[in-house]
């Protein structure tokens, strides 16, 4: 199997800790967040005590040198994903990237004809799926609300998977957007944007990829992927907390309303009105998370030097694994695809007859730390007719004992509970 | 292990037979809540005979889906409150938030008070586990206070 | 004078380096952002070292101990204003913050009856002043735009103080919320908020106030202030960058609808609607600046401990020393009040015959960080006939002896051009 | 000091006696830009003798509000492009971008095509000013352009 060399682990200083009276620390809750390499954390405070200053503001040394630091982080994170430096607009999260592509979209009401590509009123539709996390559904729901136009879903298959049956009528001439996860965090199904995203450029909608659980996890290249926009956390995938991604494409930002106003995204400011800086300056409204920015600039180094590649097969094989000794357990029932084919990394389950909080209970009380609950993408839980699931995600700094360690721990469960 | 601690043999046993589940008429209040953390939902309704806060809790019954320290805990809660007066009641479900918010502190629950409910006391050491308990609780006071026409 | 140790220097690592060719750092640019003390950088790290999960988000001890730092931090920054921890909103900076309520109040138009009070269109007005940053005046050109609501706003008198005599005219019946600056970020005034929060009671108006350079530089405390919302940044009060406060009373928090929508704001979620988390939650989308609230926490104790009050009594006494020395050079004019009379510590001016630009340059070789441009508050500088100013600002690290660099620097200015 | 490698006597001189100042007519394109981060202005007239990219420059004129690299900047502009046709004076234009991007590193600006205007090799050095430096340029860009009637 193509798993990256355990000493990894050592690079990452929490993973050492040890919880609940001395148990070593299983952590095998990435989805929610990720733990930070020695080299992020480091790039991060040697930003504070040495270039402190607020980026494109000043003309002093600090400034500049704060500037140059932004803009290579932002160029390293470009790098990352193959797009240019100025497509790269830096969010407080993946939430938040979201948001500002739904809020540019009604802001367009009442915006310049430039942005006519993006209004959108009644009888415009929304797609979405069942799959979403509720970052990539509220917001939806929302713009919809504002603008009095409809939202439509793809549902799932058994397997869950995206249910395609419909993508003609789904996606239609009145489709403004589409909005879909590039890699669920609940399945693990990876859907199939290719298809997708040709039938949207058939009828002219706009297409956004929910990256938060891809991007991390797998080699994500935009000038292959056939998307107008990707949004990504940076918490997920080793860097600080604080700091996302929207990349669009630059005819598309450059078309697009502002969301956030105010300092250091402005042209000209007149009491009356104000005019609009180009992207990615114009979605980058206040002091910036500057030091966030350059400690993601170095996490995407960190991954870029292993390889995606390879941290793409370390997970596959991890995977592999884990659905293996899971679904050997009597009473275990994986919710998502059975094989590691167009699945990443999220493995939820459910155990007969035991809650997932108490099953997460025993997990914890053993030091392994998973994620119970709809986690935050409440319509699988209906779709699938379960209260909730027990869900395992797995990174680079995995293991193989850490799979045994997950289903050691659901046996334990099943014993304390006597419903095996 | 410190799940004994937790999943007392008490909390076990009502999870597994839980009293007065299910939801019957009559009932002047009714409350659905959920735990938006993790879906848990409780819909509870409140059967009270007489007015104001001396009337009697004459029944509680329930619908509830989730882990067993939540259902465990509209078990104990009803089986608790059936048969006191609101007033009671609510004293009871003052002590019980009391000891839920101890944090596994130094707070000596009353016994006379609690009854099977000082089981909880281990729930206290997990905050993400102390919502699970207070859920059916919580639904109690709303469907109470709509009963009594003290809300919408 | 009641200025602080000149110890306190140390507990900040940036400012130990120099600058230019070896010249000791005089950092003047406190009011673009602040220098971070040890105790800052060691929670932020800390917590990234020991205790990194998503809080609010899962069962496992990890999470709990997220989910208690970012609280805790909440608390020492509700005590740090004398609020409540329920109605501090965690944003990324001060301009989301203003943001933030410029879009519930939008969104009030398609919310529930509840959210009345925030509901604004044709006829209704929102009043500024020309004193404003762009980050409390653009998102109110930008609401009225979508609502079609009025911007009317303060003037200024020629000393740079808001000119009041329109105060029952421009705040009135029809008005939904006043937005004014605490403390000036460029001419250091402070307002008179109690007349001016008076006089929205009376006419049933909102008031905001843009905290971003009064929070970290005098005792404020919320309950004293009779103002319904107030923002600040945390960079610019010694915490990290990427967040920042909004703070609303309870009651108008409840009322509110939200702004960005997303994961764990909600309460219960159908592929049709959802509905919504009480505050602070409902305004907290998606997995938060965690490490920064922690951040942020330790430098508001930071603060507390070393006192508002000694903080704000240090600063009077550089800018009552820097107004001396500044005004004794010829051809030097402050923009601004020129006593330290409800007055802050920015100290912008203007030598006559050099732009600022040149000013900020000479001074930038000698080591001394200060801000040129007109400081994301333009039109203060169209309301002085001038094109820019050079600023100055101060905080509880620096000293006499900066002071005297700067004002050393200037002449040096002057005589590199040869206008004096 | 390293201030006299930025402020050469070019500079200083074309920024107490700035040439072609002013706007004149007649001008067949005009373009307005400012510097976002601190204000600077310019607006900038382009009058050109026969048409397409072989027409000669007959005229530059401006206005302009700002520091004393962006003011010697665009006198040292029009003294350079003034009379060379737009073809040629694009290419100083481009030359002049190059040597601002260089960052102060090892490039080799070319002394004939940028006559005085190398004097602002120092400038390339200090990130913040190099807009300043290009402002006049970028505002005769777009006024040629528009000239030429290749924008609207
Ligand atoms: C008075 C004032 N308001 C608002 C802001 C905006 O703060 P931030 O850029 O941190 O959002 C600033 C600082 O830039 C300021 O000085
Ligand atoms: C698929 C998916 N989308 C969006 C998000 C939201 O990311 P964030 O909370 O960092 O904004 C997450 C993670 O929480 C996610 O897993």
């Amino acid at each position: 199997m193509d798993l990256l060399p355990e000493e990894l682990k050592k690079d990452f200083p929490l993973l050492r800790r040890t919880v609940r009276g001395g148990r070593p620390l299983v952590y095998l809750d990435s989805g929610a967040t990720s733990q930070k390499p020695l080299r992020v954390l480091d790039a991060e405070r040697g930003f504070y005590e040495r270039h402190n200053a607020a980026p494109h503001r000043g003309a002093h040394l600090l400034a500049e040198e704060a500037t140059e630091a932004y803009e290579q982080a932002r160029a390293s994170i470009a790098r990352f994903i193959g797009a240019d430096p100025g497509e790269i607009v830096f969010t407080k999260n993946a939430t938040e990237g979201i948001n500002l592509v739904a809020y540019a979209m009604s802001n367009a009401a009442t915006a310049g004809p430039e942005s006519e590509r993006f209004k959108i009123g009644p009888g415009d539709e929304v797609v979405v799926s069942e799959m979403e996390h509720h970052a990539n559904l509220v917001p939806w729901q929302e713009l919809c609300r504002r603008t009095g136009a409809t939202l439509r879903w793809f549902g799932l298959t058994d397997e869950g998977r995206l249910d395609l049956d419909d993508l003609d009528d789904l996606v239609n001439e009145r489709t403004k957007i589409v909005a879909l996860t590039h890699q669920s965090n609940v399945l693990g199904t990876v859907p199939p944007i290719k298809r997708i995203a040709a039938r949207a450029r058939e009828v002219g909608a706009l297409l956004l990829l929910d990256g938060a659980q891809s991007v991390p996890h797998q080699p994500v290249d935009v000038t292959d992927l056939d998307a107008d926009f990707l949004v990504f956390s940076g918490h997920k995938m080793l860097g600080p907390t604080g700091i996302g991604v929207l990349w669009g494409r630059r005819e598309l930002l450059e078309a697009m309303p502002p969301f956030i106003t105010g300092g250091s995204m402005i042209e000209v400011v007149h009491m009356e009105a104000s005019t609009f800086m180009p992207p990615p300056q114009r979605f980058e409204a206040g002091v910036p998370m500057t030091a966030q920015a350059v400690g993601l600039g170095a996490a995407c180094d960190y991954l870029a030097e292993i390889g995606m590649d390879r941290v793409h097969a370390h997970e596959e094989a991890l995977i592999a694994y884990s659905l293996e000794r899971l679904t050997e357990i009597p009473g275990v029932r994986v919710i998502g695809p059975g094989t590691t084919e167009a699945r990443g990394g999220a493995v939820a389950f459910t155990v007969e007859d035991i809650h997932p909080h108490d099953v997460g209970q025993v997990l914890d009380e053993l030091g392994v730390e998973v994620r119970v609950g709809h986690h935050c993408a409440w319509p699988i839980c209906r779709r699938f007719g379960i209260p909730a699931t027990t869900r395992a995600t797995f990174y680079l700094y995995n293991t193989l004992a850490d799979v045994d360690a997950l289903a050691d721990g659901v046996r334990q469960a099943q014993k304390f509970f006597g419903t095996a | 292990m410190q799940l004994e601690a937790m999943y007392q043999e008490v909390i076990l046993d009502h999870y597994r037979n839980p009293l007065h589940k299910g939801l019957r008429e009559p009932y002047e209040g009714e409350a659905h809540h959920v735990n938006p953390t993790c879906g848990d939902e409780v819909t509870l309704r409140v059967h009270l005979a007489g007015s104001g806060r001396d009337a009697r809790v004459a029944d509680v019954s329930y619908d509830a889906m989730g882990c067993s320290i939540s259902q465990a805990s509209a078990s104990v809660m009803s089986d608790l409150i059936i048969g006191k007066s609101v007033q009671e009641a609510m004293a009871v479900g003052d002590e019980f938030l009391a000891l839920m918010q101890s944090r596994g502190r130094d707070v000596q629950p009353d016994e006379d008070v609690l009854e099977d409910a000082i089981a909880f006391a281990g729930v206290s050491k997990y905050p993400a586990r102390i919502k699970c308990a207070l859920l059916a609780w919580m639904a109690w006071k709303d469907a109470t206070a709509r009963a009594l026409g003290e809300t919408s």
